[in-house]
């Protein structure tokens, strides 16, 4: 590729780049301006002084530690159900051969198209008659199931050739085996993107967690952002010291796992 | 140990309830410890058969039998067959020993023959407790112990057994230096034969072919063609494989079975096959250059091609196929005249092609005869290698 | 209107005349109570204190858990969730209009009976601020289902160093807010003045301007000349430049703390988010119009059935909140005001005012009492609002002719 | 590959599909039959689960209300805007990230990093970009000789401001789902194309779009309808449904009917009948895959 074609890549990529990451930007350092810096007309590039006192303060608004404590527990337990859930249903729909298989897909990949404000009242009865309000099960169980990673995954399962299960049933492989043995290691891939998504929704998921918990010791840390919204204005600042703080432990986890999201969501992981 | 399928067909049937007869009752004996290539043209329902043999398919009519054995309700695993694939299907993040290893690992027998068979230790203790206090329970006593003995650190045993299995069947196809690769750190080649060892590892009664050359190149071909022959010669297993490439069919198998359109054409030894097809597509099917053939009229007991008597047979007047096989050509003095348009060396052999009868024609002649594009000889038929069909293409002789 | 003010007559006399009313034979000892609350950050720390006060001081023992549940919006999503399931608070935080939709649930309590109980009834309760007295009764059956519990109005806030330094005249009247604004946009070429909430506008000055707004038997009369008239005084004033609404700024402190707007009206609760080291602010009353009419909001606390014991505990921790001190120890530490006119003149309030710490508390409590205003409560009222609100934006946005959006907005609620 | 179902495999795809089902079952399918059989009152009392006159009062009233309509056009719009643009763009960015180049894998990093947000919180700095005073957006068109723009307080610009925030907010995933696809074809197709002479347009369109059909097909379903229920964009901008509530999409219409102004029976109806036209314009999508998709 010649140079003048380098170039114009490299700084398409490099603007699209900043218009990704500004808003990041935007938020970090509004946590270490003043309330008026914030709203600093002409606007603030840099704060006069940092104040990292943000953070002290916003931290003491809610009980932060719990709640991280909290949110990694909901967010462990949630993706790795939701991982199992959807492993087996994806295998269901893409290997088993059943009457009315995609009849059944397409009606759960229409329960996608439900605004979920809709459900949430009556999930909420629900939690109760389970006898689950303000417990931290209550905010993981409901999102143990998801089609929409169940149709992701099948997409990918539906990549890995046909031969590979005949071969492993004529090596006297079950089924169930063979999902475990062959599907999953060669999904490896899908399934930490999965994971990964999963674990990002759980983790901002603040709507239901705020609903069905009533007392501090079980919420997450999304429900801190609630806190700096008052009736008659909203602390800027301490809200985006307080968003930093939830969206920093999902960006160490993202730079971790993001070597594999390519492949991930790539088809034909494997040659068939 | 012989594989008889009888009156087998399978009928595939697709959404819209549009069915196709890919196999029709078919009722073939491929006898123990042979090589036999299943051979016909793509779409003939040769890779179908293979595939009921080894149990992934259900045939929708007609039993298959192993020996005395019918195998037909039984499943793929439980048959006791080694199949390889076209693509070889290699599980991909695994090892090449872990390849090999992972039918063993499946197979409860394998295991179980490490553990001590729980029948067996019931009837000791019963045996035991009935013997109380009598001196024969010393006996009893020891030879339990004895028993157990055998199966002492089996988890050991296993492995050793395991890997010693793998070992051999990687010497059998010689790959044991690949055991620590990943299949896709190997040629077409190389996984064609860990395809084979995997098979091969929990030795089968039957071993199960599905186009296993077509994926290499033609010097590969050749080669692993011979080992594959090898190979079944020195387990003697009783091995069927599919091939569309006749060729191929006829180097090795000790048997032929040709189908065409899921019916079954002819089961024979190849030679004999290709001197006596008994139908045209056979005939047309086998040999290379492929046969001539032209139509002919039978009038008072003499084929006449275009007005010229060619030879006399004891046929009553009709029309019919006369089927020439290129080598039944021979170079006279006074035959059919023709003239040359090419000319070519195959090894000793020389190939000639002619016009007769307004249609091309292959001939081999004996290379000595020199002979140019252009020149006019006379050409007549041997006495054998050629064919007389009706117009339903069986044999007339 | 008349009916509660008739009740309000009718328990004045109740009160005045001591004795009467029964005593509730439940026993309260030591029962333990949730309170759900949206009071967060100052607010949540002022509310903590006084829970831990009560928790402290009385002598049933009973406990008050309190715990902050989001928002208001997230609070109602949770009460209308809780009540859905059955499984409810002892007591709760929330707006008339929501409190009238909770009635349908029946596990609402009217608190009547506990409100003049001989024994543990509210003393000298006409104390309350009439207006919030009025509010909380004036559901459709006219009885008391919550107590007043964090106030707030609305006042002017104005930059005091700019008015001083171009000796402006703070606006009392519409006339003026008219001719000081114009000034202002003079010097400055940016709007002068804003109005936080675009529907507590139309409310208000619309009966400023002696209009009528609706009452709490749905009967709807803000598509009247009074209220176009209000209006268009607003929108002409946007039109002209000198005028405008807080918009994406969502409150004008912003604006105000930039300097980009000299004075506006908003909530005295928002107090804390107004100043810069820049300049030097105060408070002062709305200006009025042909009326003196000022809105009073904030929420109120109401009781959920539970057994007579916990109701009984539930109402003795209302009744503190409500007293003279507690109200006014609520006022200093929180952004809200004083329930009782009483707790105005209190010591400790009386220093706070006076410390200047936060002018609005003064002219919070400056007003007549008569002089306040609420929404009527019926379960609609809050879509009433949201159609006058929409109303004004239209109007301001040049989307509709005043008549035209006032009248619209008519038509959708009026059915 | 075997024919016909067996009692066997069918036990066996139940209990396959249980866990999934259960869990789907009970926290989307029941409390959404819930909901449509609300909607068929004309008056429900959802505390005490009791409902009055049944029949279809319910949907001719929204049918008939002004915001519903005002709420499905402005859905449309965005839907209709942002599915495509977004879609174009994050094919485009992910055409340029699969340049075998230096520094590739940072960029993709960056490009996911949206995926991670909190949208209260990123809402909240995307309130101020677009200030039209102090706002970083029209700090830049000023810088560009443009006037500014009132981006969240004019009816005319409000929606199109959702519109990119919600553009925004989609790219990453579509990025990473068309890389992954770009990353999968095989390069044998590429370089017979190139023996073949097409050009690199035609390689794109001939080969790269087909071939990457399953991914587009995937893409749009799920960001169709994910962009259809738009809301939490619309409140981390706003915090309102926009000025005069040019913003207010359906999903926001349906909240404030079931909260803010307590109208059960009608936001059930609106739902359902919302839930209809994502259904409608779902399958007409799938439809339309059979016959483009190239699998």
């Amino acid at each position: 590729m010649n140079n003048i074609r380098k170039i114009i890549v490299y700084t398409l990529l490099t603007i699209g780049a900043l218009i990704m990451i500004f808003p990041f930007f935007w938020m970090i350092t509004g946590s270490i301006k003043t309330y008026n810096e914030i709203i600093g007309n002409p606007i603030v590039w840099w704060p006069k002084k940092i104040m990292w006192e943000n953070y002290v303060i916003a931290s003491e608004y809610a009980p932060f530690l719990t709640y991280f404590k909290n949110t990694v527990i909901v967010s462990f337990f949630n993706t790795f159900i939701t991982l199992f859930t959807t492993i087996l249903a994806a295998f269901a729909f893409s290997r088993l051969e059943f009457k009315g298989r995609d009849t059944l897909f397409s009606i759960l990949l229409s329960t996608l198209m439900v605004p979920s404000q809709m459900l949430i009242i009556t999930n909420y009865v629900t939690i109760v008659r389970l006898d689950l309000i303000n417990t931290l099960p209550a905010l993981i169980i409901p999102f143990t199931a998801s089609i929409f990673y169940i149709y992701m995954l099948r997409q990918f399962f539906n990549q890995i050739p046909h031969q590979l299960y005949l071969a492993a049933k004529v090596d006297g492989c079950s089924d169930w085996k063979y999902m475990w043995k062959i599907m999953v290691p060669n999904a490896k891939n899908a399934l930490i993107t999965i994971g990964l998504f999963n674990w990002i929704a759980s983790w901002n998921a603040y709507i239901w967690p705020l609903l069905v918990t009533q007392s501090d010791e079980k919420r997450v840390l999304s429900i801190g952002l609630k806190y700096f919204s008052g009736e008659a204005g909203t602390d800027f600042e301490l809200l985006m010291a307080a968003g930093t703080i939830v969206i920093l432990p999902l960006l160490i986890l993202y730079l971790f796992a993001r070597r594999y999201i390519i492949e991930g969501v790539s088809r034909g992981g494997i040659k068939g | 140990m012989d594989i008889i399928l009888k009156n087998l067909s399978k009928i595939f049937s697709n959404k819209s309830g549009e069915e196709t007869v890919a196999v029709d009752k078919l009722d073939i004996k491929i006898p123990s410890g042979k090589l036999v290539g299943l051979l016909g043209p793509s779409g003939c329902g040769k890779s179908t058969t293979l595939y009921m043999i080894a149990g992934l398919h259900e045939p929708t009519e007609g039993r298959i039998f192993f020996g005395d054995e019918d195998v037909t309700e039984i499943p793929a695993e439980k048959r006791g067959i080694g199949l390889v694939f076209q693509n070889y299907a290699l599980y991909p993040h695994m090892t090449v020993r872990q390849n090999i290893a992972f039918p063993l690992q499946n197979s409860k027998e394998f295991r179980q023959s490490f553990k001590a068979d729980p029948v067996k230790v019931s009837e000791f203790k019963e045996k035991l407790t009935e013997l109380e206090g009598n001196p024969e329970r010393e006996k009893v006593q020891a030879e339990y112990l004895e028993y157990l003995e055998q199966f002492k650190d089996s988890r050991k045993k296993y492995k050793a057994e395991m890997e010693k299995i793998i070992l051999e069947t990687a010497k059998i196809v010689d790959i044991e230096e690949l055991l620590n690769r990943k299949p896709s750190q190997l040629s077409g080649g190389q996984q064609q034969r860990v395809a084979i060892a995997r098979a091969l590892a929990k030795n089968p009664k039957v071993l199960l072919l599905d186009e296993p050359l077509s994926n290499l190149d033609a010097r590969l071909r050749l080669q692993t063609r011979e080992e594959i022959k090898k190979i079944q010669r020195r387990t003697g297993i009783t091995t069927v494989f599919v091939t569309h490439d006749q060729e191929e069919a006829m180097s090795i198998s000790d048997e032929l079975v040709v189908l065409k359109d899921g019916v079954l054409q002819q089961v024979d030894a190849p030679q004999n096959m290709y001197n006596s097809p008994e139908n045209a597509f056979v005939a047309q099917f086998l040999g290379n250059p492929p046969i001539n053939t032209f139509d002919v009229e039978i009038k008072n007991k003499e084929i006449i091609l275009n007005d010229y008597s060619l030879k006399n047979v004891n046929l009553e007047n009709q029309t019919a196929l006369l089927a020439v096989r290129p080598e039944a050509f021979k170079v006279v003095n006074d035959g059919i005249e023709v003239k040359v348009y090419k000319v070519e060396h195959i090894g000793r052999d020389k190939l000639i092609g002619f016009e007769l009868n307004d249609q091309k024609v292959n001939a081999l002649v004996d290379a000595d005869l020199d002979l140019k594009v252009g020149d006019k000889v006379d050409i007549d038929i041997r006495s054998k290698g050629y064919y007389l069909f009706d117009k339903e293409g069986t044999r007339l002789m | 209107m008349k009916k509660v003010l008739a009740l309000i007559l009718a328990l004045t006399l109740a009160f005045t005349l001591a004795g009467c009313g029964t005593t509730n034979d439940a026993n309260p000892e030591g029962v333990t109570l949730q309170f759900w609350h949206a009071m967060s950050g100052p607010n949540g720390e002022a509310l903590d204190y006084l829970v831990a006060k009560f928790n402290e001081e009385n002598e049933y023992d009973i406990t008050i858990e309190a715990t902050y549940q989001g928002g208001y919006t997230d609070l109602h999503q949770k009460i209308v969730a809780a009540l859905t399931a059955g499984e409810t608070p002892h007591i709760a935080q929330a707006y008339g209009n929501n409190i009238a939709v909770y009635m349908d649930s029946d596990a609402i309590v009217q608190l009547d009976s506990y409100i003049d109980d001989r024994t543990y009834g509210i003393d000298d309760f006409n104390d309350i601020i009439e207006g919030y007295r009025t509010e909380n009764s004036s559901y459709q059956d006219g009885h008391f289902y919550s107590l007043p519990f964090n106030k707030s109005t609305e006042v002017l806030y104005y930059n005091k160093t700019f008015f001083e330094a171009n000796n402006l005249e703070v606006p009392t009247t519409w006339e003026e807010l008219e001719t000081v604004s114009k000034a202002i946009t003079a010097i400055t070429g940016k709007p002068a003045f804003g109005y936080d909430s675009l529907s507590n506008l139309f409310i208000t000055w619309t009966q400023q301007n002696g209009g009528k707004y609706t009452d709490s038997e749905e009967n709807v009369y803000f598509n009247s000349e009074e209220a176009i008239e209000a209006v268009q005084f607003f929108v002409d004033g946007c039109e002209e430049g000198y005028f405008r609404i807080a918009g994406e700024d969502r409150y004008l402190s912003g604006p105000f703390n930039n300097q980009d707007v000299m004075m506006f009206i908003g909530s005295t609760s928002g107090s804390k988010y107004v100043g810069a080291d820049t300049f030097e602010w105060n408070s002062a009353q709305v200006p009025f119009g042909k009326e003196e009419k000022v809105i009073q909001q904030g929420s109120n606390m109401f009781m959920l059935k539970s057994t007579e014991e916990e109701q009984l505990a539930t109402f003795i921790f209302m009744d503190f909140l409500t007293q003279a001190e507690n109200t006014a120890e609520w006022a200093i530490r929180s952004g809200y005001l004083p329930v009782r006119e009483s707790a105005r003149e209190l010591d400790i309030y009386v220093e706070f005012v006076a410390s200047g710490e936060n002018p609005t508390k003064d002219t919070g409590t400056s007003y007549e009492p008569d002089w306040y205003i609420f929404d009527p409560i019926f379960p609609d009222s809050y879509d009433y609002r949201m159609a006058v609100q929409a109303a004004v934006e239209e109007a301001v946005l040049g989307e509709k002719t005043v008549a035209q959006a006032i009248q619209d907005a008519y038509d959708s609620v009026a059915n | 590959m075997v024919g016909k179902t067996t009692k066997k495999t069918y036990l066996q795809a139940f209990l396959y599909l249980l866990p999934a089902l259960l869990i789907i079952f009970t926290f989307v399918i029941y409390p959404l039959i819930r909901s449509f059989y609300m909607s068929f009152f004309t008056d429900y009392n959802i505390f005490k689960h009791t409902g009055s006159g049944f029949g279809f009062v319910s949907y001719v009233k929204v049918l008939q209300s002004e915001t519903f309509w005002k709420a499905l056009k402005n859905t449309a719009i965005y839907t209709a805007v942002v599915v495509p643009i977004s879609i174009i763009i994050s094919l485009g960015i992910a055409v340029l990230l699969n340049n075998k180049l230096k520094g590739m894998k940072i960029f993709e990093t960056l490009y996911f990093l949206p995926y991670i947000t909190n949208v209260i919180a990123i809402g909240l700095a995307f309130r101020f970009i677009f200030h039209s005073n102090y706002g970083f957006l029209n700090y830049i068109l000023t810088g560009l000789g443009m006037d500014p723009v009132v981006w969240l307080n004019d009816t005319k610009y409000a929606l199109i401001s959702l519109i990119i925030f919600g553009i925004w907010g989609g790219l990453a995933f579509k990025i990473v789902v068309f890389l992954a696809g770009l990353q999968g074809i095989d390069k044998q197709y590429y370089q017979a194309a190139k023996v073949d002479g097409a050009s690199k347009w035609t390689v794109f369109r001939r080969i790269t779009l087909p071939l990457l059909s399953p991914m587009i097909a995937y893409i749009t379903v799920i960001s169709l309808i994910g962009s259809f229920k738009v809301y939490v964009e619309v409140v981390g901008l706003f915090g309102n449904a926009g000025p005069a509530d040019s913003a207010m999409t359906l999903v926001y219409y349906i909240y404030e009917l079931f909260y803010s102004s307590y109208k059960p029976v009608l936001a059930a109806a609106a739902s359902v009948i919302m839930f209809g036209i994502i259904l409608i314009l779902t399958f007409i999508q799938l439809a339309l895959n059979k016959r483009n998709v190239h699998y």
